[in-house]
């Protein structure tokens, strides 16, 4: 049997993988692509966690992060989509309205 | 799960997690992702959890990627325009990571959890809509809102608004479209 | 535990041959079947140096479609278009045939087969999640044409693609709502505990079949399934009269024949999963794992081997007849245009299946839990 | 005996329920359904204190009705309920303020019949209405206090109702003002008991709680509490030193001065000495400043109003002058006479103010008796109503006034308070004096109105005429309920609040009709003064104000007390705030204080704003540092460990 901490190393490191594109890329679609990857290293850790206390709440919770991850990726896609209409780029770098 | 097993998914998680973030084209990120997505629904029934693994399996990798395919499509997006420069966030985000991993690792090294040995129905879906139906009854409502308000606000989003002075127009009587 | 291996390892193996040949069966039901239908003799020239006939027996063009268009098509170039995408364009066939082939895992195709000690389930991976599984191999299924289309760098393969996986995802809603409605009656997800629920009558006479709880959940999912394997009436990913060939217009050789195979093994799988949900998969009427109990009261006992091949038998005879019914259907009807398409999948049958399984759930609440 | 009585609710539900509905339907639902629900519910309140009333006088003496609202305060061992309790001096004072209040309420039907703000006139006076009853029937002293600051409100919001005018509006801020110089004493006295109380060990201001347990306080702490509730009640019921904002009052509508500023809420001092009588009895010496001010006020005002021309401001120097008799009786220990006099004085100035406010509305608003005169003809049943209501507060034997403030002199004088009863009786002369030279100069003489004025001058209608009547037969005969003691059935209202306020030994049987009879005729010198000089003489008064040019100017001035005031204290604070806390203090520390504030964020935000640079990977960043920050901590944390 494998240790949950492997698991949880595991869920830690894809983590850190998504922070590093949502960090380094400009493409807006792939900077979601990292965000997705981030909430599953997370649904793992979950898992794990729920497995190591015997417990299935963790797994009702990635239920839900399920859920809400596609109501993110449906929002946040249309909003690239609005975006690109009125920029014709979906390069972050480009979308700094919001600042000093 | 057998240690070997494990080893295999988690190393090809990272991998193909690791071509989601460095690969040129979004399709071939896209790609990647899918199969991060299965090893972890894999390591995911690994962990008993079998209907939330095949769940994942069904959700992400079936509607949501599928998603982001389309809008790829959409925008017609071949490669990143310019993914050079920047050497400074990249390298922030480079030792940031690290550390992130340093210090969750060094947690995980001074905790130990055994896995406790569970019922049979451990992940099976009829546990999981007990719960659901039972103790998560009202977050599960929530949800369906949630879903409900998210169509509607990206129907609202992303639509094509005809713009008023198209809309203005007076209707043509003839099929030749006016210019 | 090395014997179990085995036994695994002959029945995955057992089940994939059997799905590629009957692919290939499929395609020479389609052959002569559109020949019957279009009343002309459909493929019969080529021969075995002529030693069929020499013995007299009819040319049914199996020398055709088993061995000549095999050859041919594996050794015809395999060609990548220039400016493809060459690794998406490699993957894709592969990604569309891969999903169907691990999709008939959890199917069971006949009852308990006891050898010596060992109990063998006539299932490749029983497992008790198994509609699930199906479900997200067949959403993987979408992969392979929406990659392939767009690796070829061809507007039609595109357009293809497109269509493709916006029809995949649109229909795949209408067959999991009509699955689910049969799993509510069942209460289980295990594909063999479905098939055993469905054993014995009723009235002493009428098999316990799924179709009598289920008729419109049978007919939804027949329609989504056509829809699912891309065939006529819902061919549009690859009308051949608008998009050349659709997602594979670009492809040939082997890749192409990848393809092809795929909507075969899809027919096929469609097929296996109305069987299994709604006629009873291995159930023979009125047979029983000792024998036949007739309606008559009379006993006809049978020992395990040879009800476990009844039960094989007769779930391949479902299963060919299933196909042998997509391959009518695709023959006699005329192909939707797109936004019908779009538009009986969302506005007519989701709502159907909808009401299906409201109706199901409010059924099983009156008479109080599952079959 | 406690009963519970939950009609009390109601009691005191009806006004704010009269509040709310002319608030938000009053313009829209018009005129007639404001006046019916405004009139209708202080009726309803009416009966309801009428059937209380009658129940309380079914039980044994000494017995009251209490309702429970719900709690109120409750902080560790105080506990503080809004508990409305219905004893004999409550049941006295609101009949009064919703009886008297009902008469009111229908003659400003008439009275503000023309006037577009009538909504928001009616929901003041509920809203006075529901804060007096909440004083009056209140069981602890703070939700009285309550009570007591909703009527400085409401007398506020009326003073100043026609607030375009500026001086209305200024009129009305100086009686918030001087208030609340009134209400900081109370306030402080209310905390002085309250910490004397608790350091006892009894957190209450419960009146009953506070009576049973009077003994607790020694004398020194009750002369302090009651001087400082005492300083309240000067504030509220215009005595010396606090009167100064009464006469001004009068810019308010005419049922206003009759309601608030004469019949109910400037008694309310009276009516809260009368309540912790049981306090001031503990201190002799707050009770002879008490009487002293009482009769020394009395007597200034009456001066006073000797020399003005203005109707309303006689009528209002005359109210401080009776409410001064009012605290000589309570000061003498003659609480149940102080309380017996606000009632008739309740039933007299109340319709003195409305019979002058009849003669205002009947002049479009003139209120100069000197340029009245002769209206006796034009206007006959008010004629009669003012009569009635001069002859009583003019204390003429038979009429109401005489019996309740003869019982008050009477009591100064057993009591020994030989001087005040001197000044007393002297000043019963003046008012006869000033109130029947208000009314030959009003109603007697040549008209001095132009003709055409004095031809339009006609009899209110029905709706003012009929409080007129009713309140005239009250002041004819409300002194009935309080005969001298051994006439006839006695001291009725005496006897029903004797449990509550005590009674005063009686002067024996020749005293009493020597001491009536010295005051009567000091009362009929005076009326027979004004006789002369308004009716028979009409020079007579010009004259006498040539020859005491210096007099006449000093009471027509009124004493100059409101620009000794102005000298003493409005200026010194005006200059301190302005020149030296507003140029130096407020400009040069607090402004610096504040500005400095503004700038220095507005630098600091300048000098950090560079941080959002609107890239969404920016933030990002910055964000794993937190991230990695709460990681370390607790990865610190849990490596100590």
């Amino acid at each position: 049997m494998t240790p949950i901490n492997y698991y949880l190393g595991l869920g830690a490191l894809l983590f850190a993988i998504g922070t590093v594109g949502v960090l380094i890329r400009r493409n807006l679609i792939v900077v979601f692509m990292s965000i997705e990857l981030m909430l599953n290293a997370v649904n793992l850790t979950f898992i794990a966690l729920g497995r190591a206390m015997g417990s299935a709440d963790g797994q009702v919770i990635v239920f839900f992060v399920m859920i809400v991850a596609g109501v993110e990726a449906a929002v946040g896609l249309g909003i690239i989509l609005a975006a690109f209409r009125n920029r014709l780029t979906v390069n972050a770098d480009e979308f700094n309205l919001l600042r000093w | 799960m057998p240690l070997g097993i494990f080893a295999f998914f988690a190393t090809l998680a990272v991998i193909s997690a690791l071509g989601v973030i460095l690969q040129r084209s979004p399709v071939h990120s896209l790609l990647a992702l899918i199969v991060t997505l299965l090893c972890v629904a894999a390591l995911m029934i690994g962990l008993d959890a079998l209907a939330v693994g095949l769940l994942q399996a069904i959700v992400y990798v079936g509607a949501i990627v599928v998603l982001f395919l389309f809008v790829i499509w959409l925008l017609n997006l071949e490669r990143d325009p310019e993914e050079s420069g920047r050497l400074g966030i990249k390298l922030l985000a480079a030792v940031g990571a690290a550390a992130l991993v340093g210090e969750l690792t060094a947690f995980l090294t001074r905790t130990h959890m055994s896995q406790q040995t569970v019922n049979s129905d451990y992940g099976s879906m009829a546990q999981l809509a007990g719960l659901i139906f039972g103790n998560y009854l009202i977050a599960f409502e929530v949800t369906s809102l949630l879903l409900l308000v998210a169509v509607v606000g990206v129907v609202a989003v992303a639509r094509r608004w005809p713009s008023p002075r198209l809309a203005n127009r007076p209707p043509t009587l003839s099929a030749k479209p006016q210019t | 535990m090395l014997i179990d291996l085995i036994i695994s390892a002959i029945k995955a193996i057992f089940v994939v041959l059997l799905v590629l040949n009957l692919s290939a069966v499929l395609l020479w039901f389609e052959r002569k079947g559109s020949a019957l239908i279009q009343d002309r003799i459909g493929a019969n020239r080529a021969g075995l140096f002529g030693i069929g006939r020499r013995l007299g027996l009819p040319n049914l063009g199996i020398i055709n479609t088993f061995i000549a268009d095999p050859l041919k098509i594996f050794t015809k170039e395999d060609f990548v278009p220039d400016r493809a995408d060459k690794f998406l364009y490699t993957l894709a066939p592969f990604l569309a045939l891969f999903p169907v082939l691990i999709s008939f895992a959890p199917i069971p195709f006949g009852d308990r087969l006891i050898v010596g000690s060992h109990q063998i389930e006539l299932v490749v991976c029983p497992l008790t999640a198994g509609i699930l599984y199906i479900l997200a191999a067949l959403g993987l299924g979408v992969y392979g044409a929406a990659l392939g289309g767009w690796a070829s760098n061809n507007r039609w393969a595109l357009l293809g693609s497109v269509r493709a996986s916006a029809q995949l995802i649109s229909y795949e809603l209408t067959m999991g709502l009509s699955i689910i409605a049969v799993v509510m009656v069942y209460g289980t997800l295990d594909l063999q505990e479905i098939c055993r629920a469905q054993s014995g009558t009723w009235f002493g006479w009428l098999p316990k079949w799924g179709i009598v709880y289920q008729p419109l959940g049978f007919l939804l999912l027949l329609v989504a399934g056509i829809a699912e394997s891309r065939r006529i009436p819902f061919d549009l990913p690859e009308g051949e009269s608008e998009l050349v060939a659709g997602y594979f217009t670009e492809y040939s050789g082997g890749k192409q024949a990848a393809f092809m195979l795929a909507d075969f093994a899809e027919i096929v799988l469609v097929s296996a999963l109305i069987s299994t949900l709604f006629f009873g998969g291995w159930q023979v009427p009125y047979l029983q794992s000792d024998g036949f109990h007739l309606p008559g009261g009379t006993w006809l006992p049978l020992s395990n081997p040879v009800v476990a091949l009844l039960g094989f038998v007769a779930f391949g005879i479902k299963v060919v007849f299933f196909c042998w019914l997509q391959i009518l259907i695709r023959w006699t009807l005329p192909r939707f245009r797109y936004d019908q398409l779009m538009t009986l999948g969302w506005k007519g049958l989701l709502p159907l299946g909808l009401v299906n399984l409201m109706v199901t759930a409010v059924a099983i609440v009156a008479v109080g839990g599952s079959v | 005996m406690i009963v519970e009585f939950p009609a009390l609710n109601l009691l005191l539900l009806m006004p704010a329920i009269g509040v709310a509905f002319n608030l938000f339907f009053g313009y829209r639902l018009g005129r007639s359904a404001v006046n019916t629900v405004s009139v209708g519910v202080v009726a309803i309140a009416f009966a309801l204190s009428v059937w209380a009333t009658v129940k309380l006088a079914t039980m044994p003496p000494g017995s009251c009705l209490q309702a429970q609202l719900g709690p109120w305060i409750y902080a560790g061992p105080l506990r503080l309920d809004v508990l409305l309790r219905f004893d004999a001096l409550a049941a006295v004072m609101s009949l009064v303020v919703s009886g008297v209040g009902c008469l009111i309420h229908i003659y400003s039907c008439g009275y503000m019949g023309e006037d577009p703000d009538f909504a928001r006139y009616f929901a003041y006076m509920n809203l006075f209405t529901f804060s007096m009853l909440l004083l009056v029937l209140a069981g602890n002293l703070l939700l009285m206090f309550v009570g007591w600051e909703g009527v400085g409100l409401c007398s506020y919001l009326l003073i100043a109702f026609w607030y375009d005018n500026p001086l209305f509006a200024f009129n009305g801020r100086k009686a918030f003002v001087v208030n609340r110089i009134g209400d900081v004493g109370f306030l402080l006295g209310i905390f002085v008991l309250f910490s004397a109380f608790a350091s006892h060990g009894l957190w209450t201001l419960d009146f009953a709680e506070m009576r049973e347990r009077a003994g607790l306080i020694s004398p020194a702490i009750a002369t302090i509490a009651c001087l400082l509730l005492f300083f309240g009640a000067t504030g509220k019921s215009a005595q010396i030193p606090l009167y100064v904002w009464l006469p001004d009052a009068m810019v308010g509508p005419t049922p206003v001065s009759a309601l608030i500023h004469a019949a109910t809420m400037v008694t309310a001092g009276v009516y809260v000495v009368a309540r912790l009588n049981f306090l001031f009895a503990l201190s002799p010496s707050t009770m002879e400043a008490v009487a002293t001010i009482g009769t020394v006020t009395a007597f200034f005002a009456a001066t006073i109003a000797l020399a003005q021309s203005d109707i309303k401001r006689v009528l209002a120097y005359s109210t401080i002058s009776q409410i001064g008799y009012m605290f000589l009786g309570a000061g003498v220990g003659a609480f149940g006479a102080a309380i017996f006099h606000v009632v008739t004085h309740a039933f007299f100035k109340a319709l003195l103010f409305l019979g002058a406010g009849s003669v205002i509305h009947a002049l479009g608003g003139e209120q100069d008796m000197n340029r009245m005169g002769g209206l006796r003809r034009r206007m006959p049943l008010t004629h009669a109503a003012m009569l009635a209501g001069t002859l009583a507060i003019s204390a003429v034997p038979g009429f109401s006034g005489f019996f309740s403030k003869d019982e008050i002199l009477q009591a100064a004088y057993t009591s020994g308070h030989k001087t005040l009863w001197l000044i007393a009786v002297v000043t019963a002369g003046l008012t006869g004096l000033y109130m029947f030279r208000l009314f030959f100069l009003t109603f007697y003489g040549k008209p001095r109105l132009s003709e055409e004025r004095f031809a339009e001058v006609h009899e209110p209608p029905f709706v003012m005429a009929m409080p007129l009547v009713v309140l005239a037969a009250l002041s004819v005969f409300g002194g009935l309920i309080g005969l001298p003691e051994g006439v006839l059935w006695g001291n009725q209202i005496g006897a029903f609040l004797a449990p509550i306020t005590g009674r005063v030994s009686a002067a024996p049987a020749q005293a009493v009709m020597l001491l009536s009879a010295i005051t009567s005729g000091v009362t009929f010198i005076g009326i027979i003064l004004a006789l002369i000089g308004y009716v028979v003489i009409p020079t007579l008064p010009e004259r006498l104000a040539a020859w005491a040019q210096g007099l006449y100017r000093l009471l027509w001035s009124k004493y100059y007390v409101d620009e000794l005031y102005d000298f003493l204290i409005t200026r010194p604070v005006l200059f301190l705030s302005s020149a030296i806390l507003g140029r130096n203090v407020d400009s040069l520390a607090i402004d610096a204080v504040v500005d400095g504030t503004g700038e220095a964020v507005q630098g600091g935000a300048t000098a950090v704003r560079r941080v959002e640079t609107g890239n969404v990977q920016h933030y990002v960043l910055i964000y794993l540092g937190g991230v990695l920050l709460i990681v370390g901590y607790y990865l610190l944390s849990a490596l100590r460990h």
